[in-house]
């Protein structure tokens, strides 16, 4: 159609598509999903690290990562409040995150099992997600590049504060070198799998691209991220688990090995170690906190009564 | 001791067991600005902390740092008031908790401001901008859900029922708040209470909620004398890693 | 170390986070029989962390003790199942909890009574009685209450499902395992899954509960590649006093 | 009446009263308080030293504290039954007790703060309580004076346990002696308190005791305990926290000082330190069981419906 002509071109002179602007019912609906599923993942990536917040070593150490989860709830805000002028609500969005017919990252299905993997967290994920996000500041939605703007600058943040506590924990006692290994070993692959499955296998990406919703291929990422994390692994001392990564002088990257994409899609479904215990968690929140946004909601209509009353 | 390290004490150590209190709702509050502003107020109070026990550690002067009183004593060290430890209950006990806290806070910080000892006047500057936000909020939440639904009522009533009986232990002096008193460390308690009864009785008023009729107060917390039950359970967990691995720099 | 040690460690270390973990119920069950009860196989299951913990010191033989192994690890060392570490939830989901648990802890017994391995089937001729008792009164209250009312009913379910893909890290050998049944020291895992199935159907069809279909199993205990969240927090609990009284005699 | 008469009589010559025999109202009203009050405190004393089980130090101290809080619910048990062969039902008394309508020994309205509690609790809690209890052997109602006999065999077994942890801690670590004296210093004046106001004070006192129900003053068994416990705490080298505390020649006792028996009435009228949170904790343990109850009663139903429809 002639409007769609005019939305593809658009897209394709860097021109902002605006809330109020004509769009495709699938260009809302992808953005939709995927907005959503980004200000879920914020919202269930508080609990991996909250986990620790209570457990947190020194004082230093305790602000910095409620910083941390506060600005993840911040930057749910922002996504929500982006996926809303595409005239979804947070409360619709939130309903499908709890009853299951949204997602989330899978990276949040795995557990934080020692101090390490706050520092691993805010390397690793931190790292891979500004690595899918940084190309997300030019994205053709505005309200959402927007928002990613704003969330890369924190994010880069939190990657660097979670690279200094692998370092402390890397040049620390036997016990803690041990404790930034085993976090590495456990979430590598989980890292890896953060870009999405191999371009091959990837249904939506052709489309997505074209409309500047995502700009680089799931591999480009994936490589990129590889080539910029095992030199740092190797500055901490640490051994990535993968006996088959090498530099590949000839692509001018490493070759490294696949994560178990069969695992990717089992978690997918459900069963990762942390899926059930996630949900659970964030259903119990909800239900329980019922009571407290009704009492808030019926505060306001009777301030608002009282106010038109009065006028 | 000094009565300035025991003044120090009991005010980082209230901050630290309320924030640790606060922080454990991270990612589990009924709002996602409720989660920011929970995680806002555990983030304001332990950096207070920081300075408390600073100070506290500063006039013990043996070398040990804020990290080492906060990590290392066991629950009978602990000087916070008996109300910072009391378990989070729901999202209503905790505001409540917040709002009776933060109210004493506020008004104490305001005098400390005055302090004739400087390092005490500095931290209560720093931290009065922070805790007057702190009181709106904590302010306004009491007031929303008090005069909200038949069920919030309900439960933010008996949350002050249940809180209010550890409210006493903020304006009952002992040896060492009158030390502090006459060296004009500190403000009389007692003196904070005329102030605290009357914004008290006007939030509750707004919020139609009814101020429990009894006086009596529990108290233990800031002597040391006698904590309740769940101030062993927060050290289990807040100081579990610098008691496994002692020595450890993290 | 020898593969005695692992097995050891891993039959210890299922029954001493089990074990903890009901004693959580402590004063809180639904009828002071239930109390009791609970109490009961919390203390059957810590005797037998005893054994199994001492076995595995003594394999060791660098001089700990079962007090040091059940205190001193942290979590990635513990070699439970996965299954042991849950939360109790509420009363059915630990009930539940147990049942699967006793039934697969009664059948892996009976094997071990005939190990090569005197040490082990001296501890399971002891442990076999107490877990028997255990199986035929968690198996009573999972059908009672899942044959109960609509709401048991239905409580009951939810803890099925919950638990079921915990099962299958019980019946999923790996290297450890092969070796201790090379060596007579424990029968093939796999080979009891038969009779654990058989006994688990009967169970459930008089419960009128249904089995999920799935046979995904959560793994990572046993080896300790990946336990769950939940391990950590028990440790916090389980070794406060060790951890921050290091070297002293209870 | 001539029934009271000789009612009297076969009390004065130390005839055992039986469930079936006739007694006085009062007799029966104030054996089920007594008995009730018991009971309630077997139950909501587990919470105390429950509050330490998931924290004991070694495998054998948790062995031995879990048989110690089973044996009281076991307690609860007997003196549950011994009140039913009364007219009162277990659920009637339980609900009585969790509406505040009858009370439970304040001690348990006590906290217990640190390791050496488990030591203190078994010697003097469990020592005043034997103290109270022996006598109670000879008491006139059978069935009461039954299951004292098999309870005081076993808190004898736990007092010396008590004493041990005791012992432990006195001849520990510096810490841990400091432990045993704070718990030492906490817990002796509640424990004075266990043998209730002076009988000058005491409204029941003498129909009771002429009624084999009270067999003793409360002040003489106060003296008792004073007596066998000061030498006791002298053998661990702990000070007992009373100043006025010596030894009299002429009476063959030590003076001591009376505990603050303002306190007290504070604790009875509910503002001990942990009053609320344990009926809190004992509520919710019998709300939240309440589906359990119920789905029990409703499987056994079934079952005897089943084997009715079978005869």
């Amino acid at each position: 159609s002639p409007e769609e002509a005019a939305f593809q071109d658009r897209i394709d002179q860097d021109i902002k598509i605006e809330p109020k602007d004509w769009m495709p019912a699938g260009y809302r609906k992808t953005l939709i999903r995927q907005i959503g599923q980004h200000a879920h993942s914020e919202i269930v990536g508080q609990l991996p690290e909250g986990n620790w917040i209570t457990r947190a070593p020194t004082l230093e150490r305790k602000a910095i990562l409620l910083a941390k989860v506060q600005d993840e709830a911040g930057h749910g805000l922002y996504l929500y409040a982006a996926a809303e002028t595409l005239g979804v609500s947070r409360d619709e969005l939130t309903e499908q995150l709890l009853d299951g017919r949204m997602k989330y990252s899978s990276i949040f299905n795995y557990p934080t099992l020692n101090w390490a993997d706050m520092g691993a967290v805010g390397w690793l994920v931190d790292g891979a997600a500004i690595m899918n996000q940084v190309p997300l500041q030019r994205t053709s939605y505005g309200p959402y590049s927007r928002a990613m703007i704003r969330i890369c600058k924190e994010e880069s943040f939190h990657q660097r504060q979670g690279y200094d506590i692998m370092m402390k924990m890397a040049q620390g006692t036997a016990a803690q070198k041990a404790m930034a290994q085993d976090a590495l070993n456990r979430l590598w692959y989980p890292s890896l799998m953060m870009f999405g499955p191999s371009d091959a296998d990837s249904v939506h990406s052709a489309q997505s691209m074209s409309w500047k919703i995502k700009m680089d291929s799931n591999d480009e990422l994936r490589q990129k991220f590889v080539d910029q994390t095992v030199p740092q692994a190797e500055y901490l001392g640490l051994t990535v688990p993968d006996e088959n990564l090498k530099w590949n002088e000839e692509k001018g990257g490493y070759d490294f090995s696949q994560p178990d994409w069969e695992e990717f899609f089992d978690v997918l479904r459900g069963n990762g170690p942390c899926n059930v215990d996630r949900m659970e968690k964030r259903n119990k929140a909800w239900d329980e906190g019922a009571w407290v946004r009704d009492g808030l909601m019926a505060h306001a209509a009777k301030r608002a009564a009282l106010k038109t009353a009065a006028e | 001791m000094s009565t300035l390290y025991d003044f120090a004490l009991r005010m980082g150590d209230s901050t630290l067991i309320l924030g640790h209190r606060v922080s454990e709702w991270c990612g589990h509050a009924p709002v996602l600005e409720e989660d920011i502003a929970l995680a806002n107020t555990a983030l304001d109070l332990i950096g207070q902390t920081q300075l408390w026990l600073g100070l506290a550690a500063e006039e013990e002067g043996t070398g040990k740092t804020a990290d080492d009183l906060a990590f290392l004593r066991d629950a009978w060290d602990f000087r916070n008031a008996l109300l910072c430890e009391l378990p989070n209950g729901d999202f209503g006990r905790t505001l409540m908790r917040q709002y009776l806290f933060d109210q004493w806070h506020l008004l104490m910080l305001q005098a400390l401001q005055g302090s004739s000892e400087k390092r005490v006047s500095d931290i209560a500057d720093k931290a009065v901008k922070e805790v007057s936000y702190h009181v709106e909020r904590s302010r306004d939440t009491v007031i929303g859900l008090g005069d909200g639904t038949p069920e919030s009522h309900k439960r933010m009533q008996d949350a002050l029922e249940y809180l209010y009986p550890y409210v006493g232990e903020l304006f009952t002096p002992d040896a060492v708040d009158e030390a502090a008193t006459q060296e004009g460390i500190a403000p009389d308690l007692a003196s904070l209470r005329a102030s605290y009864d009357a914004a008290v009785a006007d939030t509750m008023a707004e919020a139609t909620l009814t101020l429990p009729d009894s006086r009596f107060g529990h108290k233990g917390g800031r002597t040391g004398k006698m904590h309740t039950e769940h101030l062993g359970h927060i050290l289990t967990q807040m100081q579990w890693l610098q008691r496994a691995y002692p020595g450890a720099s993290w």
